[in-house]
């Protein structure tokens, strides 16, 4: 697999509102430093992640898509994770079965105090998607 | 028509069609069809015909009309160029025919449709005459004859064993028959015989009057009742042409793509407000075979249907043609 | 196109010190819909902010982005500044700059090639946001108050104090609870009867209280300010209204069975008031017990009632209320010790849990307030309490501290050596956590009345004779003990009351993972539950000692009151809504709300075939809290979430993406 | 032979004006570059496009008289006119056309007219009466009948308010469905009110376009005021997508709306399957 | 074991008869093509003669009782195992009421490819009646045996369903729900899952560049239900009417991802599909996760409830 001159990955990440934005937020006013390679969309509820956006994200040029919420139990809407949990594992699973490396999706509990783990979770996954490479698989053809 | 054995004949049109990219019945799985390959291939001879016809690769599933780019308020347009010299082979008499009527179609005044027109015009038609039927063809019902030439440029005759004719119908196919050594010969080629003869109501002439005489026949509702609204009979029809046409954005820049449309599916004719002239399966299948059989034929005096066969035989439904024409001519079931 | 105007804020240096500002400016300059762009030092400030409002007038501003640190810091301030400006406040997004980028990046391009998507993930979903409001429902001024002891009791007055009418829903025959069961309280050791049962008393005769003893909540449907309550009153075959409380029935009545208020330690008969301070001082029969009910014949006690009160024919009565707010105050129950079966607590009669040990102390208890053996009725030379029964125990109990235990083993001790000074009194324990207002004082109190405190695990309880023998470790000194004692006491853990998960579901409101009812925000929003107009008190919602109880139930009352001091109520905007155009009728949606604020309603749609009727999914405002889990379980895409909708999603992925 | 005749001319939004007090109704005024103006039919169609959300078929409001600039009267349906209506003066927007038959200006010629339209159906006649204002001696005596929901929707206020009714031999009679406070007109569903008008069919023809029910009823109310079939136009309206008779989506029976319509005598009308 | 076609002739009137449903739902011989069965509804007892069960009755049912029933029509519908299942997962998505049917289960042993009889045996149409015997199909009189290795239909192949469940009353033949066809339903699933990726995407794009989106597949369905397919929205526009990998790739995922935990594995979508696009190999994926994960017993069985709209707290975590 040849690799762009300069390429970086791009993760897209789900941050839920009360818990993974919030240890985003955290890392910040740490200044814990991570890798510029993650962009964050924020949504109430990691349970409001539809699995079509994973694949969107990575359609439409994303390496990586990470979903954060609070840890099972600490959910602010009591469920939602864990309703996100069941989807996004079978989401996972038939990407690797339909041939997208199933690294490129990760859901992981980041709580509002975990500002270190969220900067960690991004190294981590950066250093995934750098072995990984651009998806090659989803990629449309653009204009000429 | 020349005389050529088969290896002689795939080396020539190799040859002439250099450069030119190759579109060729293939077998993918249990179905045929026309696929990109990198020259003419020998079929086997359980090859009736393609399941998907070449249709696509003159009227893509889906192609951009332009591109567009927006700076502020300012927007530029660039029209798109989507054609390369193509060579589509093997294609039988039927979808030659429907190749045909396309042409006139797309060439209609007031607005021919120079897209499609283009790349027909870059691309070479082998026709292939039909030996064997396959199990649900009808095209001698249908005025189209097994042998016949229609849109081809040139047209290839099994005969015994190795041995094929091939015969010119074109400026191109003249042009390419004239490199094929050989002499001019004769030679009596017997053409499949369909598998369906379809006990027609009226004579072909007539029927589009038949069937504007039948708009409001019961008939279609017991035909179309169990209609799921696919769209699978008008993507395998040679001779459908409806598309449809949206912007796909990317952020202020993107494109315009014509895409395959059914006048089955649902939403075809349903207008933003809601209003839909052809709310329910009843008046969407006759409108489907209306079309075909009675408006196009008042328009532009041909029958919109070649006797493929091949939604009598992959409607998941059972809705196809013959079963129309009967209910229609009052056999209550 | 709307016209969208972008704020980028320098935030002093802390976003233009490392974010190319002006390149920036550049990008966002060519973006879809952005007709205008500017840069504020401080755009949180008072000039910022009204530079943002004359950009709104003078450029016809449809939408606002600001881009400058989290939403969580200055989304409010940015939306009050949009309704001064006349916009809607929900069509404003912010780019988060500084803790998503420039506070943890420090490559100039880097950040500021995020900074470009960042701010084009704002525009483009502020291009699709739509205005917002809220909605206003209206709220009935009266209270429920779940549960009869002294936090339920505690918030009916502090609730009816306020003017407002509570109905107090309690299941068993009387008020009281827990705390009615206790003989005297930590630290004061005042009696817990002698200042709870004025307060009682003062429930009963409240103006604004209506008090349903012997009742239980059947169901509840509707949402914050419009509960409709459904109550189960349960036959007392006593008439209330008649009943006098002479209490002639209760000695006639011939049937004895173990008393439920003394822990199975006394006897009572089969009509009976579970204490003498019972209020209502009525008297209920126990239909598994009473002999006409269960064999046909007796009726002594409708003989023997001069008022003529006893009616067997009684049946459940079901009662409906309409409440706005909903205080929960089920109160907790006892672990049983059993689980640890080598503290033979049921093996033998001598060892006991904390809770019964109160009753045997209690002057109101079945020894009348001599401490006796339950075995054999003496008076114990030596009483051994072992602590953390079943609780700091994930494997045979709970992994949480009860919180209560340290203090009323204290009690108990000093209890025990007040009325037997002789007494020996030994304490296990794991830690002593005596953390409250004059708590350690009061625990050195029992060291220094010679209670001996040993630090270790009692491996063994055995009867040995008519005395039992324990066998433990101090671990202080490392050294294996054993000895001998007449009572053992196990300090067992506050546990949710069985019931409590069904509780939960009627209420629709979250318990964790024991089965304590889960607060809204363990810190910020403690009395509150997840489902609006539903609050916590007392230890429903975890162990909790009287003074806690107390101090969260009127928590719980003001909360509640400040909601019911309101005629109508404005409702989060942020919620879900239904296409009804395109939804099936699937209610797949209601099974995954936590907050059954999904129902369904019929509609008429005009169809080919004509007008039919058809099944959709509506969202009740009031309940809905905008999780969106509903909005992904949909299929159709008919369930969407204002402000987060899937449209708005897909084109912030799509323009992270681009 | 155009090169491409779905790729669409681009032009420039001069002003969008809103007609009716809800704002459902904006026309739009737009300016091609001089190579790309095309000459039309009073009734003819273009297709409009917002690029980045779609494409739509609208009649063209001004007449072929005042070539200039085009407008556009557009009725906030769905998508895509929603996008129209949120284009700003100076923005781009795309155009092909013209489209479809148009009214036969040179058979009306000396014919008195009776325009009859409701709501947003007077875009396309609007075209017409300003073309016969425009050529005022060429046409026989024009009246207009015009109705709408109520005095808020009634578009192109100047012109029916104003400037036409100065027009020698033009009369314009309103009607409303439902008045306000300062409404003093007629108040009625246009077939009715065209009925008391009861205009004389001699030597004249009737144009209508609206909703489709008021189109039924007016058609039966020309008929019972002695109109002849051959002396009805109508015009129909249906979803396209391409505009050029390709798509095969507009079509009623054998005729396309968007290549032989959107106008047509009651006497083809007739003929036609009623599948609109 | 006979095709009891008087039988269900009987079943058919007696329910017309005795008023408990309006029609009756089944299928009917195609006079123009001999191999054809379409689905066909009876209104009176005396009509009955019309529907025709024989091995050759293809099409499903289920998708079309969903419509016919809309408007309160009373429908007794000669179902088989996977056309009571389809019925069951529309009843339990509040599509059919369950009122509305009356099943009459009809005990399957497998249907043939019309089709390839008529090419490769045409005689074999000749048959008063069908006897089955286990592996082959043998005519009635004339003694003719189609070996089902050979004619199966692909749908029949991985049938699990033979024996119609949860009916109103089923017709009292031997059969039981046994496939002997079938040794392991997620065969196809298990090779898919066992090659390296790159080459299960190459797998996957052959097909994707065959699918011409017809959705013949999701119309057929009877989980694919919705009042408006997702895909065929414009805004949001989840799926784009362009045509290429990437939007191939999410009609097929989400499709997947749609019918998971519903699937009846009726295999409708699989006979329906005209170029053969392997739609029942990601519907086996599903229901083999959702009994791997969730442990979910026979995923093909509508349940009340749907493993995607529930969770367990003790779900695995797959993440790390």
């Amino acid at each position: 697999m040849s690799v762009r001159e300069g390429w970086r990955p791009k993760i897209v990440a789900f941050c839920c509102n009360w818990c993974s934005y919030a240890g985003a937020d955290l890392a910040g006013t740490s200044r814990i430093p991570y890798p510029a390679s993650v962009r964050i969309i924020r949504v109430p509820c990691s349970g409001r992640v539809n699995p079509v956006f994973v694949v969107r994200a990575l359609q439409r040029g994303a390496d990586g898509v990470l979903v954060a919420g609070c840890h099972p139990g600490d959910c602010h809407y009591s469920t939602g994770n864990l309703y996100a949990r069941r989807r996004l594992l079978v989401t996972r699973r038939l990407l690797a079965y339909m041939g997208i490396e199933p690294e490129r999706l990760r859901l992981c509990w980041v709580s509002a105090s975990e500002g270190e783990r969220f900067a960690k979770v991004i190294e981590e996954m950066t250093a995934v998607l750098e072995k990984l490479g651009p998806v090659q698989q989803l990629r449309e053809e653009g204009p000429p | 028509m020349k005389l050529v054995r088969g290896s002689d004949m795939l080396r020539w049109l190799r040859r002439c069609g250099e450069g030119r990219r190759w579109v060729v019945p293939a077998k993918e799985d249990r179905h045929w069809l026309f696929a990109e390959r990198d020259g003419p291939v020998v079929f086997p001879p359980d090859y009736r015909n393609a399941t998907v016809g070449p249709k696509g690769w003159l009227l893509p599933r889906s192609e951009p009309i332009l591109y567009y780019r927006w700076t502020g308020g300012r927007v530029s347009v660039t029209p798109a160029q989507g054609w390369r010299p193509q060579v589509i082979y093997g294609v039988r008499p039927c979808d030659l025919k429907a190749i045909a009527l396309l042409d006139s179609i797309m060439a209609s005044e007031p607005w021919p449709e120079t897209q499609y027109l283009t790349r027909r015009a870059h691309t070479v038609l082998v026709g292939m005459a039909c030996t064997a039927a396959s199990s649900c063809c009808f095209c001698t019902s249908m005025g189209v004859h097994p042998a016949e030439s229609y849109a081809a440029d040139l047209m290839i005759y099994p005969l015994q064993g190795e041995e094929y004719g091939v015969a010119a119908f074109s400026e191109v196919g003249r042009e390419w028959l004239a490199q094929l050594e050989g002499e001019e010969a004769d030679a009596a080629f017997s053409p499949a015989v369909p598998a369906l003869s379809l006990p027609m109501p009226t004579s072909l002439e007539d029927l589009p009057g038949w069937l504007e005489r039948r708009f409001d026949d019961p008939g279609w509702q017991r035909l179309a009742w169990r209609c799921l609204s696919c769209g699978l009979c008008a993507y395998l029809c040679p001779t459908c042409y409806c598309y449809g046409i949206s912007d796909v954005d990317r952020g202020g820049a993107g494109r315009r793509v014509r895409w395959w449309d059914a006048c089955t599916l649902p939403d075809f004719s349903r207008m933003a407000g809601g209003h839909d002239p052809r709310p329910t399966t009843t008046e969407r299948v006759r409108q489907r075979i209306m079309h075909k059989l009675a408006y196009h034929p008042a328009r532009q005096g041909e029958i919109l249907c070649t006797g493929c066969g091949r939604c009598i035989e992959y409607c998941p439904m059972g809705i196809h043609l013959p079963a129309a024409l009967r209910l229609l001519g009052g056999d209550g079931r | 196109m709307k016209r969208v105007g972008v704020f980028l804020c320098w935030c002093g240096s802390n976003i233009a010190g490392v974010v190319d500002m002006d390149r920036l400016q550049a990008e966002v300059e060519r973006m879809p819909g952005v007709v205008h762009v500017e840069q504020n030092k401080y755009t949180c400030s008072d000039p910022g902010q009204e530079s943002i409002r004359r950009a709104i007038r003078e450029h016809r501003l449809q939408r606002v982005v600001v881009a400058a640190c989290s939403p969580r810091m200055h989304e409010r301030t940015f939306r009050a500044m949009m309704r001064t400006a006349g916009l809607n406040p929900y069509l404003l997004e912010m780019a988060n700059l500084r803790e998503h980028c420039s506070w943890v990046h420090r490559d100039i391009d880097e950040a500021t090639a995020k900074a470009v998507d960042l701010v084009r993930r704002a525009v483009f979903k502020v291009r699709l946001a739509r205005p917002l409001q809220s909605g206003k429902v209206p709220i009935t001024r009266r209270a429920l108050v779940l549960g009869g002891g002294i936090a339920g009791i505690q918030a009916a007055l502090d609730l009816a104090d306020f003017g407002i009418p509570v109905v107090l829903v309690e299941s068993s025959p009387s008020l009281g609870g827990r705390m009615a069961q206790l003989d005297k309280t930590f630290p004061t050791l005042d009696c817990s009867s002698c200042i709870l049962t004025p307060k009682m008393v003062e429930v009963a005769t409240h103006p604004s209280i209506r008090l349903l003893t012997y009742s239980e909540v059947e169901s509840v449907e509707g949402y914050v300010g419009n509960f409709k309550v459904l109550v189960r009153r349960k036959a007392r075959s006593v008439d209330e209204q008649r009943c006098t409380g002479c209490g002639e029935c209760l000695s006639k009545c011939p049937a004895k069975v173990p008393s439920e208020f003394d822990l199975g330690l006394g006897t009572r008969g089969a009509i009976y008031v579970p204490f003498p301070q019972a209020v209502p001082n009525v008297p209920v029969i126990d239909r598994q017990s009473c002999l006409y009910f269960t064999r046909g014949r007796c009726r002594i006690c409708q003989r023997a009632c001069p008022a003529g009160a006893i009616d067997y024919q009684q049946e459940d009565r079901l009662e409906s209320y309409e409440v706005g707010a909903i205080v929960v105050a089920t109160g907790y129950d006892q672990f049983d010790p059993a689980a640890y079966g080598e503290y033979a607590y049921r093996a033998s009669p001598n060892v006991i849990t904390g809770l019964e040990f109160e009753r045997l102390v209690s002057s109101t208890g079945p020894t009348g307030g001599r401490i006796l053996t339950p075995g054999g009725g003496r008076e114990p030379q030596r009483v051994v309490f072992i602590k953390c029964v079943g609780s700091r125990d994930e494997q045979r109990g709970a992994s949480y501290c009860s919180k209560t235990c340290c203090m009323y083993v204290a009690k108990q001790a000093i209890l025990l050596k007040e009325k037997l000074p002789r007494c020996e009194v030994y304490v296990f324990y794991m830690d002593v956590r005596a953390a409250g207002k004059d708590y350690e004082e009061f625990y050195l109190r029992a060291r220094e009345m010679g209670v001996q405190y040993v630090r270790g695990r009692v491996a063994r309880v055995f009867p040995h004779g008519d005395r039992l023998r324990i066998r433990a470790e101090d671990t202080l000194i490392g050294r294996r003990l054993e000895l001998e004692a007449d009572l053992v006491v196990l300090a067992s853990a506050m546990v949710p009351r069985p019931d409590a998960r069904q509780v939960a579901r009627k209420l629709g409101i979250a318990a964790n993972q024991h089965g304590f009812f889960s607060e809204a925000h363990p810190k910020l929003r403690p009395v509150e539950t997840h489902t609006a107009g539903i609050f916590l008190a007392g230890a429903a919602q975890g162990p909790k000692d009287i003074p806690d109880s107390v101090a969260q139930a009127g928590a719980a009352a003001s909360k509640a009151a400040a909601l019911l001091s309101r005629q109508e109520m404005e409702t989060e905007p942020v919620v879900a809504e239904v296409n009804e155009h395109w939804c099936s009728g699937c209610l797949r949606c209601a099974r995954v709300c936590p907050y059954n604020a999904i129902s369904e309603r019929e509609i008429r749609v005009r169809t080919a075939a004509g007008v039919r009727t058809k099944t959709v999914a509506t969202v009740n405002p009031g309940l809905c809290q905008g999780c969106g889990a509903c909005a992904v379980a949909c299929r159709d895409g008919a369930m969407n979430l204002a402000g987060f909708a899937d449209q708005q999603v897909l084109a912030e992925v799509d323009a992270l993406c681009l | 032979m155009n090169p491409a005749p779905l790729v669409p001319a681009v032009g420039e939004v001069v002003e969008v004006r809103p007609e009716t007090a809800s704002g459902d109704i904006k026309t739009l005024r737009v300016r091609l570059p001089e190579e790309d103006r095309f000459s039309f039919r009073p009734g003819q169609c273009a297709m409009l496009s917002v690029f980045g959300v779609g494409e739509c078929m609208i009649s063209i409001s001004s007449p072929p008289t005042r070539p200039e600039e085009l407008e556009f009267s557009v009725k906030r349906v769905g998508r895509v006119t929603a996008a129209l209506h949120e284009l700003e003066p100076g923005e781009c927007i795309g155009i092909r056309g013209p489209y479809g038959n148009g009214f036969p200006v040179e058979e009306l010629r000396g014919k008195g007219l009776l325009v009859v339209a409701g709501g947003i159906g007077l875009a396309p006649l609007r075209s017409l009466v300003n073309y016969v204002v425009d050529r005022r001696e060429e046409y026989g005596p024009m009246r207009i009948v015009y109705g709408a929901r109520t005095p808020q929707d009634l578009c192109f206020k100047e012109e029916i308010f104003r400037s036409w009714p100065g027009v020698p031999q033009v009369e314009v009679h309103l009607t409303v469905d439902q008045g306000d406070e300062e409404w003093t007109g007629p108040v009625g569903l246009v077939p009715s009110f065209l009925e008391e008008l009861a205009p004389s069919p001699e030597g004249v023809v009737a144009l209508t376009c609206g909703p489709p029910i008021m189109i039924k009823f007016v058609l039966e109310a020309l008929q019972n005021l002695g109109f002849d079939d051959h002396q009805v136009l109508t015009t129909l309206e249906l979803k396209m997508q391409c505009g050029i008779g390709k798509c095969g989506r507009c079509n009623i029976g054998s005729r396309y709306v968007c290549v032989d319509g959107p106008v047509f005598s009651l006497k083809e009308l007739r003929q036609m399957p009623a599948e609109y | 074991m006979s095709w009891a076609l008087p039988a269900v002739d009987a079943l058919a009137a007696r329910l017309l008869e005795d008023r408990l449903v309006d029609a009756v739902l089944g299928w009917a011989r195609d006079p123009d093509l001999p191999w054809q069965r379409y689905p066909h509804r009876v209104d009176e007892p005396s009509r009955v003669g019309e529907l025709v069960w024989d091995p050759f009755c293809a099409p499903g049912l289920a998708k079309l009782v969903f419509r016919m029933t809309e408007g309160g029509l009373k429908l007794g519908v000669l179902a088989r195992g996977c056309d009571a299942l389809g019925v069951w997962r529309l009843i339990h998505d509040r599509r059919i009421a369950r009122e509305n049917v009356y099943l009459l289960g009809l005990p399957c042993p497998g249907m043939a490819d019309g089709v390839r009889v008529w090419e490769e045996c045409p005689e074999a149409f000749d048959a008063a009646g069908w006897e089955d015997h286990g592996s082959h199909w043998v005519a009635v009189p004339t003694g003719i045996r189609l070996p089902k290795e050979r004619f199966l239909l692909d749908k029949c192949l991985q049938c699990q369903v033979r024996w119609p469940r949860q009916c109103d009353e089923v017709l009292a033949v031997q059969g039981g729900s046994w496939n002997p066809f079938c040794e392991d339903r997620y065969r196809q699933v298990r090779q898919l899952e066992e090659l390296p990726l790159p080459q299960r995407f190459d797998f996957w794009r052959g097909w994707f560049e065959r699918c011409l989106r017809c959705f013949a597949c999701r119309q057929v369905c009877p989980a694919c239900n919705c009042e408006s397919c997702s895909l065929d929205q414009f805004e949001p526009n989840w799926l784009e009417r362009e045509v290429g990998v990437a939007t191939q790739f999410i009609f097929h995922f989400t499709r997947a991802l749609h019918v998971a935990g519903r699937c009846v594995d009726c295999g409708e979508c699989q006979r329906a599909c005209p170029v053969g696009f392997p739609l029942g190999a990601l519907n086996r994926k599903m229901m083999k996760d959702m009994e791997d994960l969730f442990g979910v017993r026979e995923p093909f069985v509508p349940q009340e409830s749907e493993p995607l709209g529930e969770f367990a707290l003790d779900d695995p975590d797959e993440f790390r």
